[in-house]
């Protein structure tokens, strides 16, 4: 089929959705906002919930991303949708426009900023820091508090930026309790002489095998759940980080010291796709997340004929759920372009 | 029995303070009432949201809604945007209009507020009037307190302070007119009427406990209620 | 610590400040215990500032402390508080200036709940009507009296003849601040700094001279809460709110305390003496107290106020440590001494002639 | 506290129920997750609570108890485990196979053991 399909952004989604738009023979331009292709996944050290390395499958992206139906535009962005008839123009930000059969928007999701959390000290508190810098931390086999010290204590806080409505975020970002439990258990592994604790409103184990790692978690690695929400955290006198909870499985409340605290950030609507979605005339729902034609059956259709959706860019997904969101996508622009 | 959640709906702060509470324990967590009593404001709100009347009723008779100290600490935090320090005014709002509040030891003290705060409003336009807070009721205030009582022309002067003088200033006598305005304020808005109610209750509770409760704050159920603690109200 | 995080959470919170021309509501508990506070402020602002500030001798109570000991219903108060913008209207002015904290609070609360409910607006002008045939404009800036203070800690450090420093080791004097709850806590755009790291005081503590200390309990609660602390029977909740503040603090050896809310430093003072006759304990070395001062005390100090003129012989905590270190010249003899002839103080010593 | 000093002021201060987890001892937890380590898979679903009969006679409850041992909160806990009649009806419904009535005849030793610095 000698037709041309813009992807805007990419990452796990928008390079899932062009390769398998480019092996069925279709011409496809991605447009990544960054230097290169493969999103947040490239800033990981390992996936839940086998713990594989994040690389295998940053590599299987990369792999699929080149292709002679593809080209990579990186470091721009998409301003703006252009509906023509049965084509699309789309006007980049380095001032070109492209033409287009259809579009693909896999815009994405932005971390959420942990400094919206005043409460919490990030960016204040040496000791307070996000999971994603704790990734980093694993990458260099490293985990050390500011000071350079082994932690005897880490606390992780679940739901940082997710079900919050004093951040307008009222949604659950999905992947962060998992994250948590992972990220608890490589501590463990790193550091066996280092108590973990988690504190949650919730365990959300929705996908395969996420549940049995939370149970491990506690049979093998006896990794502390503490149910209730962080209410602040300070920093102490002899440099730890100080924190109140209540203990709502005890019903009172509790405060402990710790080395390190994790704050678990949650998935919100990209800023780009945000400008996208209001200069194209793209509805988002009441988390600011694109809305798709239906929740059920339609959720890759954006309800305007030959522009879909696919990924984060609708609502927080793990990588499973995204590579198949976007090849469901890629399904619905066939469709599409063969119905026209 | 009263629709008692359709009452408390009524009252704006309860409109205001109560969305759908998903049980976090933000609140309790910053809650110096939660601290130092045996109070959990995380339940207060589990409760009130059932809208079970018994339970609602229950929940007015007793100590638990009179631990607050209503800093609003938990309206800071709320993830949704709910202050249970609103709620619980409007609980004790409700309490104390049913009579209910006399069925507790903390609620009781409503009288003794009543006829410190509420008399020295519309006596002297103050909430808190110097003469009215002696070593007595408050020997936390220590031997300076009584050495500014026993001093308090020379001293209030040198302050720069207007003490029952006319014009304006600090303490000064607040005119007539703008008194009977505030009493008129009280008398229009429903203000009289919860003294009233404070009141009656609190003298029919004296009779049941055989005390003896006369005008002022010189008699045995006003010393009781400023003073008695049952020691059951903390761990 | 990094510093920096803070200043980016302090610039997202500043609130706008009228400038000039202020109806000034004075505060209940204020004019009890730190009368000399009220002086010294209005001192400031008219004879160093230069700035309009009108007192109406008809105002009263907000009933704050009664509406939050719940014996004021909120209809009651809003028509009180309604009486109050009547005042101001029929004055000629548009900026109130609340010197208490209670009242900022309930003030920035019901504007915020008329907000949201034009209806309870309409219901509390007729009863404001009906009870005094007044109406009322809605005041177009609300500021309390430690936020123009904060807006002019410039001006008053320019006029200044002592700082927060430690006149013998040249190092800052180390200040708690606490702020009131109701300045910030329910409404975190309405102070500056917001709630979670409130700016108002630490600012004048760092344009003085002084550095602020971040301690574990900083943000908590006095312990006031109205009928815990008004009904002897509960003071053990009151006083316990405070002692977890003074363990928290003590770490870090803190020179004093400073506060924006009327209520907080009697508490913060007083119950450092009970403590100490109950358990013997004491925070400061030297078996001393920490000094707690209100920041119309600190202002007027820095500005070369006798301190007896201020009225710091009504704390129940010594302050006289404070002074010495910040070498302030005073007459330990004159701090009790009440017997000589004295002049209202409308104008006060460090008022430049 | 003097009792002088109470009776000056008319009041005595407020003790805290804050869980302090840094001051709090958790070596009857020790003792428990080593002899039956079944107890740290409770992840606090309450059936054991729900189907307990001393629970509907006593203020006994098993789910809390689970969280008190973790916490360290040894006070609370010497009360509970009395309560428990080891009839073994909670063994039935823990989706999470935790042997609860193990749990409480080894919280029951390991109190005794700390109570005599044994452990």
């Amino acid at each position: 089929m000698d037709k041309h399909v813009v992807v805007i952004g990419g990452g796990v989604a928008g390079i899932e959705a062009a390769g398998t738009l480019a092996e069925m023979g279709l011409r496809v331009s991605v447009i990544e906002k960054e230097e290169e292709a493969g999103g947040h996944i490239t800033g990981w050290h390992a996936l839940f919930p086998d713990r594989r390395p994040a690389k295998e499958v940053t590599e299987y992206l990369r792999h699929r991303i080149r292709h002679n139906n593809i080209t990579l535009i990186t470091k721009a962005t998409v301003e703006r949708i252009n509906h023509h008839g049965h084509s699309f123009s789309v006007n980049v930000s380095d001032g070109t426009s492209l033409n287009a059969d259809a579009v693909i928007v896999a815009t994405g999701f932005d971390l959420f900023d942990a400094r919206r959390k005043e409460e919490y000290g990030y960016g204040i508190y040496d000791d307070v820091i996000t999971s994603a810098d704790l990734e980093i931390m694993f990458a260099s086999n490293k985990v050390l508090t500011s000071a350079g010290k082994v932690p005897s204590r880490i606390g992780f806080v679940h739901c940082v930026g997710s079900r919050d409505e004093k951040v307008n975020n009222n949604h659950c970002s999905k992947v962060c309790c998992v994250t948590a439990v992972k990220q608890a258990i490589e501590v463990r592994e790193i550091l066996p002489d280092c108590e973990v604790f988690c504190f949650y409103m919730d365990m959300r184990m929705f996908g395969p095998l996420y549940e049995e790692l939370y149970r491990e978690s506690q049979e093998k690695y006896n990794v502390n759940y503490i149910r209730g929400k962080v209410s602040e955290a300070s920093s102490t006198i002899n440099g730890r980080v100080s924190v109140r909870v209540e203990d709502t499985l005890a019903g009172r409340p509790l405060k402990m010291e710790i080395d390190l605290l994790v704050l678990m950030v949650g998935m919100e609507m990209s800023k780009t796709g945000e400008r996208l979605a209001e200069a194209s005339g793209l509805s988002t729902g009441v988390n600011r997340f694109l809305k798709s034609a239906d929740h059920h059956y339609g959720s890759n259709e954006s309800g305007k004929k030959g522009i879909f959706y696919a990924g984060t860019c609708t609502a927080p997904m793990n990588i499973t759920d995204t590579i198949s969101h976007a090849r469901a996508a890629v399904t619905e622009t066939i469709n599409y372009l063969n119905s026209r | 029995m009263e629709d008692l959640y359709s009452m408390l709906m009524q009252d704006v702060r309860f409109e205001e303070g109560l969305n759908a509470c998903m049980n976090c324990g933000v609140c309790t967590a910053i809650c110096p009432a939660a601290e130092f009593y045996d109070y959990d404001p995380r339940q207060i709100i589990d409760t009130v949201q059932a809208a079970n009347n018994t339970e609602i009723e229950k929940l007015l008779k007793s100590d638990s809604i009179w631990y607050c100290g209503e800093c609003m600490s938990c309206k800071t935090r709320c993830p949704r945007g709910n202050a249970p320090g609103l709620v619980i005014m409007a609980l004790r709002g409700l309490s104390q209009d049913l009579g209910y509040f006399v069925e507790s030891e903390k609620g009781r003290q409503q009288l003794a507020l009543k006829r410190t705060v509420g008399q020295w409003i519309l006596d002297y336009g103050y909430c808190l009037y110097l003469e009215g807070v002696g070593t007595n009721l408050h020997p936390e205030q220590g031997p300076v307190w009584d050495w500014i009582q026993d001093n308090w022309k020379e001293l209030f002067n040198k302050m720069g302070a207007n003490y029952k003088g006319d014009g304006p200033g600090i303490l000064r006598k607040i005119p007539k007119e703008a008194m009977d305005e505030i009493r008129s304020i009280f008398e229009e808005t429903g203000g009289i009427a919860r003294y009233e109610t404070i009141e009656k209750f609190s003298r029919k509770k004296a009779e049941e406990l055989n005390m003896v409760l006369d005008d002022g704050i010189d008699n045995e159920y006003f010393r009781h209620i400023y003073k008695t603690n049952n020691g059951k109200h903390t761990r | 610590m990094k510093i920096d995080g803070k200043i980016a959470i302090w610039k997202e919170y500043q609130k706008e400040i009228a400038d000039d021309h202020f109806f000034y509501v004075r505060s209940c508990v204020r004019q009890n215990f730190f009368p000399g506070s009220e002086t010294a402020f209005l001192n400031i602002m008219r004879d160093v500032l230069k700035k309009d500030v009108y007192e109406h001798p008809c105002h009263t109570t907000c009933t704050g402390i009664g509406y939050h000991s719940d014996i004021v219903p909120i209809e009651t108060t809003m028509t009180v508080v309604a009486r109050q913008f009547a005042l101001m209207t029929e004055a000629g002015y548009e900026n109130l200036l609340p010197s208490c904290i209670t009242s900022f609070g309930l003030y920035t609360e019901i504007m915020d709940t008329w907000h949201h409910f034009p209806e309870v607006e309409e219901r509390i002008r007729v009863n404001l009507r009906k009870a005094t045939g007044r109406e009322f404009k809605i005041p177009k800036n609300l500021a309390h009296a430690s936020d123009v203070i904060y807006k002019f800690r410039k001006e008053i450090a320019a006029s200044a003849k002592f700082k927060l420093i430690n006149k013998n080791t040249g190092e800052p004097l180390k200040v708690v601040d606490h702020i009131g709850c109701h300045y910030a806590k329910m409404f975190p755009s309405k102070g500056i700094g917001g709630a979670e790291y409130p700016y108002v005081l630490a600012g004048m503590v760092e344009e003085w001279g002084g550095k602020v200390i971040d301690y574990p309990e900083r943000r908590h609660c006095c312990g006031f809460g109205f009928r815990q602390y008004l009904v002897q029977a509960n003071r053990g909740f009151s006083i316990a709110c405070s002692r977890e503040k003074f363990e928290s603090m003590m770490p870090y050896k803190p020179d004093m305390i400073i506060t924006n809310c009327p209520g907080c430093p009697m508490f913060l003072d007083r119950w450092q003496y009970v403590i100490n006759e109950m358990e013997g304990k004491r925070y400061g070395p030297n078996n001393e107290g920490i000094p707690v001062f209100t920041y119309e005390e600190v202002a007027g100090l820095i500005l070369g106020s006798d301190p007896w003129e201020l009225g710091l012989q009504m704390h129940q905590t010594d302050c006289e440590p404070v002074l010495d270190k910040m070498g302030i010249d005073y007459d330990p003899e004159e701090k009790y001494n009440l017997k000589k002839e004295i002049k209202r103080a409308t104008s006060s010593s460090f008022v430049k002639v | 506290m003097s009792a002088t000093a109470a009776d000056k002021f008319g009041f005595a201060i407020n003790r805290t129920r804050l869980i302090n987890y840094d001051t709090t001892d958790r070596k009857v937890r020790g003792y428990i997750s080593e002899r039956e380590p079944s107890f740290r898979l409770c992840f606090a679903c309450g059936g054991c609570t729900a189907s307990c009969t001393a629970g509907q006679h006593t203020t006994f409850n098993l789910r809390r108890m689970n969280t008190y041992i973790r916490r360290g909160e040894i006070a609370p806990l010497r009360e509970e485990v009395t309560r428990c009649m080891l009839c073994g009806k909670c063994l039935l419904v823990c989706p999470r196979g935790v042997n609860t009535r193990n749990v409480v005849a080894v919280a029951s030793e390991a109190i005794r053991k700390f109570e005599r610095n044994e452990l």
